[in-house]
C-alpha cells in the first residue's frame, strides 16, 4: 500500500491507526489466552513468561499492546460518537484527542510498572 | 499557439497517464504556465498544441457536471476548478505534475474513466425518488426550516462527480460497496418527506455492499468540491438503517413467538 | 462485507467491552505495581463469580468482537469473500471465544 | 468500406438534457413495451446545457400570476417573434411539468415559509414567476431525470456522437441515425421508429460563450443537411457578464449570474468608470441585451480592461455580505484566482443561448415523417429573445410532449424503414475526412472562427461586416477541409471530433451570418446598426434558412398572430401592468 496522495490527510491516520491496532490485539489475542491459560496447567510456567516482563524490551512491548488496546478503545469511542452522535465539524480534534487519550493512558501503565515493578 | 503567452514563459513538467484498461504509462509533457490556468487547461493545452491523440473528458468547464475529476497529484479533484497554482504552490518545481484517470473506476482511455459502476450503483442504493405523487396532485408543502428538510438539503448538492468514490479506501477494496455518493444520496432521501421509500432505502443501504462498511476514513468528506458530507450522510443512514434492521428483527422474533403458541 | 446486522453485534460488543476494557486497564496498573505473578494473579482471581463474569464476558464479546473486525480487514486486504470468509471468520470467533473461556477458566476456576 | 455496427430500437433519442431526458421518461410511460434508446455525446444527465441552469424555471401558480400573463411576458420579451401557438403551449404545460418534476421526478425546489414553491422574478417578468434551487436549479432537475431514467429499462448509448440522419431508401421518411461510437472510434447506424433530436442547439462559435463543451450546433447543422428549414437563425443571445481570463482557459466566457447586477453590481471600464449610465437609465440593470451592447461599446471604445473586457466591482456592498449573497458565485471565482467579494472581475458578453433552430409544429413534429425536435434545437418558442428561466422550461415542456407523441407514433408505425445506402456511406465519407489530408492548424481555425463570429456578426452587426464574415467563413470551411487529423487511433480521439465540432459550427455560422443580413432592423437579440430601429411590429417577420444541394436559401415569412396581435393583450382590461414589488 503506497501513501498516495489522498490518503495524506489526519482522518485517514486516524482510521489505519484503529485497523491497525485491532489487527494487532486480536492477533495478539491467543497468544494472550494461552499464556493465561497456563496458569491452571503449570504455573510455574506462567511465573516464567511472566518474569519475562522484567526485561525492558518486553517491558517496550507491552507498552506497545496497551497502547494499543487504550488508542482502540477511545477510538472506537470516538467513532460511535460519529456515527450516533450528532454531527460535529471537529472530527480532526476528536481524532488527535483519542490519540492523546490513548497515549496517555498507556503511558501511566508503563510508568506504574516500570516505578513500581 | 496562443497569442498571450507571458513574456519569459515557465515551463512546468506534467506526468500524463496514457494507455487503456489495466496497461499503460506515464508521459510528460512541457506545458506553459499561465496566470489564470485551470488543470482542464493544462489538459486540454496538451491535446491541442502537443499531443492530439490524447484522452480525457470535461463538458461544462464550471463544476457543474462533474465530469471531468481526475487525479492530480494523487488526489481526486475537480479539474476545471482546480487552479494550478493552488497544486504548484509548495511543490518543488522539479516534481512537476501528475495527472491520471480517476481512482476505482475502469479507464476507458488516458484520462477517461467508465462511470457505469458509480451509477449503478446509484441506483442499486435506491438513491431514486420514490414518488408519492402524481402531477395532477398538488405541490406538497414543506416548511424549509424543519431538521429533516435541512438534513435533506445538507446532502443534496452532489454533483456525482465521484471524486469522493475516487477518495476512498473501501471503495477501493470492497467491490460491493455502494460508496459515498450513492449513500449520501440515499440519505437525502431518507430525510425528505416526500419520498416514499423509506424501507426500501433502508433495506438496499444494509446489505453486504452497504453503509456498514464505511470505515469514516472521511477522505470523500476531505475531498468533495461542494464540501458536503458524505460521512455524515453515511453515519446517518447506518443509524436509521440499524435501528430499522433491530425492529424487523425484534418483530420477527415477536411474530415467531406467536407463531410457537398457534 | 459488513451487513446491518454485523454491525450491531460489533458496536454492541464494543460497548459492552468499554468498561471492561477500563477495568481492566485499572487493573493491571494496580496489579503490576505489585510486580506480576502467577500466585498474586490467582489470588485475586480464583473461585471470584465476579472476576470469571467480567472476564469471561469480556472474553466472549472481543470474540465476536474481533472476528467481525477480521472480517472486514480480511475482505478488503485479502479478497476472501463468500462462504470461506464466513466459515473463517465462524473459526475466528468459536476459537478465540474457546481461548478465551478457558483462559478465565483457569484463572477463575 | 468501412466497417459499421448496426442495431435496432423503436425509439431513439439524441441528447441527454432537460428535453432528451424527459422524452425517454413520457415515451417510456407511453409506450412501455417499446425499446427507447438514448444516445448521448457526453455521459447521461451530464453533458449539455440545462445541467448549468443557475436562475431557474419560469411557471405561473397562481398568487395573482396567470398563463396568460406568462404568456404576455414570453411574447413581449420575444418582440413578437414568437410562434405563439409553441410559446402558449409552453406557458400553459409549465404549470404541470413542474408539478411533475416535483411530485414525480423528485426535484427538491425552495419554498416559502408557508411550504410553497418559493418563485422570484427575472429581467423581463411582470410576476415572481421562477422557481429554482437556490442558484444550482440545473444540477437539481438534471441529477433527479438522470435518476429516473437510470433506474429504467432505456437503453444507454454514451459517447456516442450523432453525425447524420439517414432517409429511408426512396425517401420517406427517416431511417435512423450514423453515430461514431467515441470510446471505440468505430461507425454504428440505429435504425428506429421515431427519432428525437434534442442536441441542445449552443453557439459556440464565438469567441466568449458560455454552453458546455459538447454542443457544437451538431443536430442544426444535420437537420440543415436533411433540407430541414432552420427558423430565427439570427438570434443570438448573449449574457452580458461572461468571465474573462484570457484565451488559453476555459473559464473564460462561463457565466457570472445575473443576480450580481440586480443585487447592485456595478460594471467598470478601464478608467474606473461606471459607464452603463450612457447608455441606458436603468444603468446596470437593464436587459441582458441593453447591458450587453453596453459593454461591448464601451470596449470598442478602447476603455478596455487588460484582457479586453471590462470589470464587474461588488466590493462596494460589503465582501462579507457578496459572499453572504453569492457563495457560489465567490467560490467558483477563488477557484479560478479572482475575488469577486473584495475586488473586480474582469468580464465580457458571451454567447449564452441560440433562439434558432429547426422549425416544428406544436407536437415536436418537423417535415421529416419520423423526426422530432424539442428543446434548444427547436426554433420559434422564443422568438427574438429568450426570457431568463424559459429555457429550461421549454426543453422540459417539449421534451415531454415529444415523448409522448413520439411513443404513440412508434406504436403505429410499421416496420422500421431501411437506409439509403449510398447516403450512409457519404455520411461516413465525410465524417472520415480528415483522415485522408495532412498538416493544416485545427487551433488557428478554431481560433479564427471565434474571433470572425465575434466580431462580424456578434453582439453589434451591419451588413459589410457581415458580408466580410461570410467570405471569410468559406475561405475557413476551405481550409478545414484541408487540415487533416492524424489517423491510427480513433478510439475517443478528441482531435477528431473537435474537426467534425469545426465543421458543424462554421456551417451553422453561415447560416446565423445569412440571417442576420437578411434581418434589416432590430429586435431582441439582433441588432443591426445600420438598421437599428424595431420595424414595423404588425409586419413581423421571421427569417428561414434552408440548404439545397450546396446553397443556402434564406426567405422571410410573417408571424401568424394566432393569440394575440401587437398593440393589444389577453389580460383582463384591469390587470396591472407588474406584480413585481
Ligand atoms: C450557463 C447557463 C445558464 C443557464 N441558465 C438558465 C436559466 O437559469 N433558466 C433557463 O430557463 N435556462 C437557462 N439556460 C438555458 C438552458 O440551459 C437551455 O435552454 C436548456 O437547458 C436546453 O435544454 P436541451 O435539452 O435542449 O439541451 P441540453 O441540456 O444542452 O442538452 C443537449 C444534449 O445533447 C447532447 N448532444 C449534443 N450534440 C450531440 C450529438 N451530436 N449526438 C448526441 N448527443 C448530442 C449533449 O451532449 C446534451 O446531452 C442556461 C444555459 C446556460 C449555458
Ligand atoms: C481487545 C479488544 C479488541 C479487539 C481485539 C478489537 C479488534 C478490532 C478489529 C480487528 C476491528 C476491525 C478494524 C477495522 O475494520 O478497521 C475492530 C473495529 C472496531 N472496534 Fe475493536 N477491538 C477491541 C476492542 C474494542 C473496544 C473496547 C472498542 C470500543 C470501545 C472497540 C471499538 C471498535 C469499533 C467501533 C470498530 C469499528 C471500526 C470500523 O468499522 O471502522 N474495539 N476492533
Ligand atoms: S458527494 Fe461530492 S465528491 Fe461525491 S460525487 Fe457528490 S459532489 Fe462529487
Ligand atoms: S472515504 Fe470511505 S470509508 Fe466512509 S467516510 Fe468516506 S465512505
Ligand atoms: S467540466 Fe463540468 S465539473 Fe468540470
Amino acid at each position: 500500500m503506497k501513501l498516495s496522495g489522498h490518503r495524506k490527510q489526519s482522518l485517514w491516520f486516524a482510521f489505519i491507526l484503529h485497523r491497525i491496532s485491532g489487527l494487532v490485539l486480536a492477533l495478539f489475542l491467543p497468544l494472550h489466552f494461552w499464556v493465561l491459560s497456563l496458569a491452571l496447567r503449570d504455573p510455574a510456567a506462567l511465573d516464567g513468561f511472566l518474569s519475562w516482563t522484567d526485561f525492558w524490551y518486553v517491558k517496550l512491548a507491552e507498552y506497545g499492546l496497551v497502547f494499543l488496546l487504550s488508542v482502540h478503545f477511545f477510538g472506537g469511542l470516538r467513532l460511535m460518537a460519529l456515527e450516533w452522535l450528532p454531527w460535529s465539524p471537529a472530527q480532526k480534534t476528536y481524532a488527535a484527542s483519542a490519540l492523546a487519550a490513548g497515549f496517555a493512558l498507556a503511558t501511566s501503565f508503563f510508568l506504574s510498572a516500570t516505578i513500581y515493578g | 499557439m496562443p497569442d498571450s503567452l507571458p513574456a519569459k514563459e515557465q515551463l512546468l513538467d506534467v506526468h500524463i497517464w496514457r494507455g487503456s484498461g489495466e496497461e499503460g504509462s506515464y508521459q510528460t509533457f512541457q506545458v506553459p504556465l499561465q496566470e489564470s490556468q485551470t488543470i482542464l487547461d493544462v489538459v486540454s493545452y496538451i491535446q491541442q498544441y502537443i499531443d492530439t491523440g490524447l484522452s480525457y473528458r470535461f463538458a461544462c468547464r464550471v463544476g457543474m457536471c462533474g465530469s471531468c475529476a481526475m487525479m492530480v497529484n494523487g488526489v481526486p479533484r475537480w479539474t476545471c476548478r482546480t487552479h494550478v497554482k493552488k497544486i504548484t504552490d509548495g511543490m518543488r518545481p522539479a516534481d512537476g505534475l501528475t495527472i491520471s484517470p480517476l481512482r476505482n473506476l475502469p479507464v476507458i482511455k488516458d484520462l477517461v474513466v467508465d462511470m457505469d459502476l458509480f451509477f449503478d450503483k446509484w441506483v442499486r442504493a435506491e438513491a431514486v425518488h420514490h414518488p408519492t405523487r402524481t402531477a395532477r396532485d398538488a405541490i406538497q408543502p414543506v416548511e424549509e426550516e424543519t431538521a429533516e428538510r435541512q438534513a435533506a438539503n445538507a446532502a443534496i448538492e452532489c454533483i456525482n462527480c465521484a471524486v469522493c468514490y475516487a477518495a476512498c479506501d473501501v471503495v477501493a477494496s470492497n467491490p460491493d460497496y455502494l460508496g459515498p455518493a450513492a449513500l449520501n444520496r440515499a440519505w437525502s432521501l431518507v430525510n425528505d418527506v416526500r419520498d416514499g421509500g423509506r424501507e426500501a432505502i433502508l433495506q438496499a443501504v444494509s446489505g453486504t455492499g452497504g453503509c456498514h462498511n464505511c470505515h469514516s476514513q472521511q477522505s470523500c468528506q476531505k475531498y468533495c468540491p461542494n464540501e458536503l458530507n458524505p460521512t455524515a450522510s453515511i453515519a446517518g443512514l447506518k443509524r436509521e438503517s440499524a435501528k430499522y434492521a433491530m425492529r424487523s428483527l425484534l418483530s420477527l422474533a415477536g411474530s415467531g413467538k406467536k407463531g410457537e403458541k398457534a | 462485507m459488513i451487513s446491518a446486522r454485523l454491525y450491531i453485534l460489533q458496536r454492541a460488543t464494543a460497548l459492552i467491552m468499554a468498561p471492561l476494557v477500563i477495568g481492566h486497564i485499572a487493573v493491571m496498573i494496580y496489579a503490576v505495581q505489585n510486580g506480576l505473578s502467577a500466585a498474586e494473579i490467582l489470588s485475586r482471581t480464583q473461585g471470584s463469580f465476579f472476576w470469571a463474569a467480567f472476564y469471561g464476558l469480556f472474553a466472549l464479546a472481543v470474540a465476536i468482537h474481533a472476528a467481525i473486525g477480521l472480517r472486514a480487514i480480511l475482505h478488503e486486504w485479502a479478497g476472501l469473500k463468500g462462504a470461506l470468509l464466513t466459515a473463517i471468520c465462524w473459526g475466528i470467533a468459536l476459537g478465540l471465544g474457546g481461548l478465551g473461556l478457558q483462559a478465565v477458566y483457569s484463572v477463575t476456576g | 468500406m468501412t466497417e459499421i455496427e448496426r442495431q435496432d430500437t423503436d425509439i431513439l433519442i439524441l441528447g441527454s438534457g432537460g428535453a432528451g431526458l424527459f422524452a425517454a421518461l413520457h415515451a417510456q410511460r407511453t409506450a412501455p413495451d417499446l425499446k427507447i434508446t438514448l444516445a448521448v455525446k457526453g455521459l447521461i444527465g451530464k453533458c449539455g446545457c440545462t445541467r448549468m441552469v443557475q436562475g431557474g424555471y419560469n411557471v405561473a401558480l397562481g398568487g395573482g400570476d396567470t398563463v396568460e400573463r406568462h404568456f404576455m411576458d414570453t411574447i413581449i420579451g420575444g418582440k413578437w417573434l414568437p410562434d405563439q401557438d409553441m410559446a402558449w403551449r409552453l406557458c400553459n404545460l409549465a404549470v404541470e411539468r413542474i408539478t411533475e418534476l416535483e411530485n414525480e421526478v423528485g426535484c427538491f425546489f425552495d419554498r416559502n415559509p408557508d411550504g410553497s414553491l418559493h418563485q422570484k422574478a427575472f429581467a423581463g417578468q411582470t410576476a415572481d414567476r421562477t422557481v429554482h434551487k437556490g442558484d444550482l436549479t440545473g444540477i437539481e432537475i438534471i441529477s433527479r431525470l438522470m435518476e429516473q431514467v437510470l433506474r429504467r429499462p432505456v437503453e444507454k448509448l454514451q459517447e456516442h456522437r450523432a453525425i447524420a440522419f439517414i432517409p429511408a431508401t426512396g425517401g420517406e421518411g427517416l431511417a435512423g441515425v450514423l453515430f461514431i461510437d467515441m470510446r471505440t472510434g468505430k461507425f454504428r447506424f440505429v435504425r428506429a421508429r421515431t427519432v428525437l433530436m434534442s442536441t441542445g442547439g449552443g453557439p459556440t462559435m464565438y469567441r466568449y460563450h458560455t454552453p458546455s463543451g459538447d454542443k457544437t450546433m451538431d443536430g442544426l447543422a444535420m437537420a440543415l443537411r436533411r433540407g430541414l428549414p432552420l427558423r430565427d437563425m439570427e438570434m443570438v443571445q448573449f449574457h452580458p457578464t461572461g468571465l474573462l481570463a484570457g484565451d488559453h482557459t476555459r473559464m473564460t466566457g462561463t457565466v457570472l449570474e445575473e443576480g450580481l447586477r440586480g443585487a447592485g453590481g456595478h460594471l467598470l471600464n478601464n478608467y474606473d468608470d461606471r459607464f452603463m449610465f450612457d447608455y441606458d437609465a436603468r444603468g446596470e440593470r437593464a436587459t441582458r441585451d441593453v447591458v450587453s451592447r453596453g459593454i461591448y461599446a464601451e470596449m470598442r471604445k478602447s476603455n478596455a480592461s487588460p484582457n479586453g473586457g471590462v470589470y464587474i466591482s461588488m466590493s462596494h456592498l460589503g465582501p462579507n455580505k457578496v459572499r453572504q449573497l453569492f457563495p457560489g458565485m465567490v467560490k467558483r471565482c477563488a477557484d479560478s484566482g479572482f475575488d469577486l467579494a473584495a475586488g473586480k472581475v474582469e468580464v465580457v458578453p458571451t454567447a449564452h443561448y441560440f433562439m434558432g433552430g429547426v422549425v416544428v409544429d406544436v407536437d415536436t413534429k418537423t417535415q421529416i415523417p419520423g423526426l422530432y425536435v424539442a428543446g434548444e434545437d427547436a426554433g420559434g418558442a422564443h422568438g427574438s429573445n429568450r426570457l431568463g428561466g424559459n429555457g429550461v422550461a421549454n426543453s422540459t415542456v417539449y421534451g415531454g410532449v415529444a415523448g409522448d407523441v413520439m411513443g404513440r407514433d412508434a406504436l403505429k408505425t410499421g416496420a422500421l424503414r431501411d437506409p439509403d445506402e449510398g447516403i450512409l456511406q457519404d455520411e461516413i465519407d465525410r465524417a472520415c475526412r480528415p483522415f485522408a489530408r495532412t498538416g493544416g492548424d485545427l487551433n488557428s481555425l478554431r481560433q479564427q472562427l471565434r474571433q470572425i463570429m465575434w466580431d462580424d456578426v456578434g453582439v453589434m452587426r451591419e451588413a459589410a461586416g457581415i458580408k466580410n464574415g461570410l467570405a471569410e467563413l468559406s475561405r475557413l470551411k476551405n481550409d478545414l477541409y484541408e487540415t487533416g487529423v492524424t489517423d491510427g487511433m480513433r478510439a475517443f480521439n478528441l482531435t477528431w471530433h473537435d474537426w467534425l465540432n469545426m465543421d458543424n459550427l462554421i456551417e451553422i455560422s453561415q447560416v446565423i451570418a445569412h440571417a442576420a443580413l437578411a434581418r434589416e432592423n432590430s429586435r431582441g437579440a439582433h441588432f443591426r446598426e445600420d438598421f437599428p430601429e424595431e420595424g414595423s411590429l404588425e409586419d413581423s417577420y421571421f427569417t428561414l434558412v434552408k440548404q439545397t444541394g450546396e446553397t443556402l436559401e434564406v426567405s422571410r415569412e410573417n408571424v401568424d398572430f394566432t393569440i394575440v396581435r401587437p398593440g393589444e393583450t389577453i389580460l383582463p382590461e384591469d390587470a396591472p401592468a407588474t406584480l413585481v414589488s
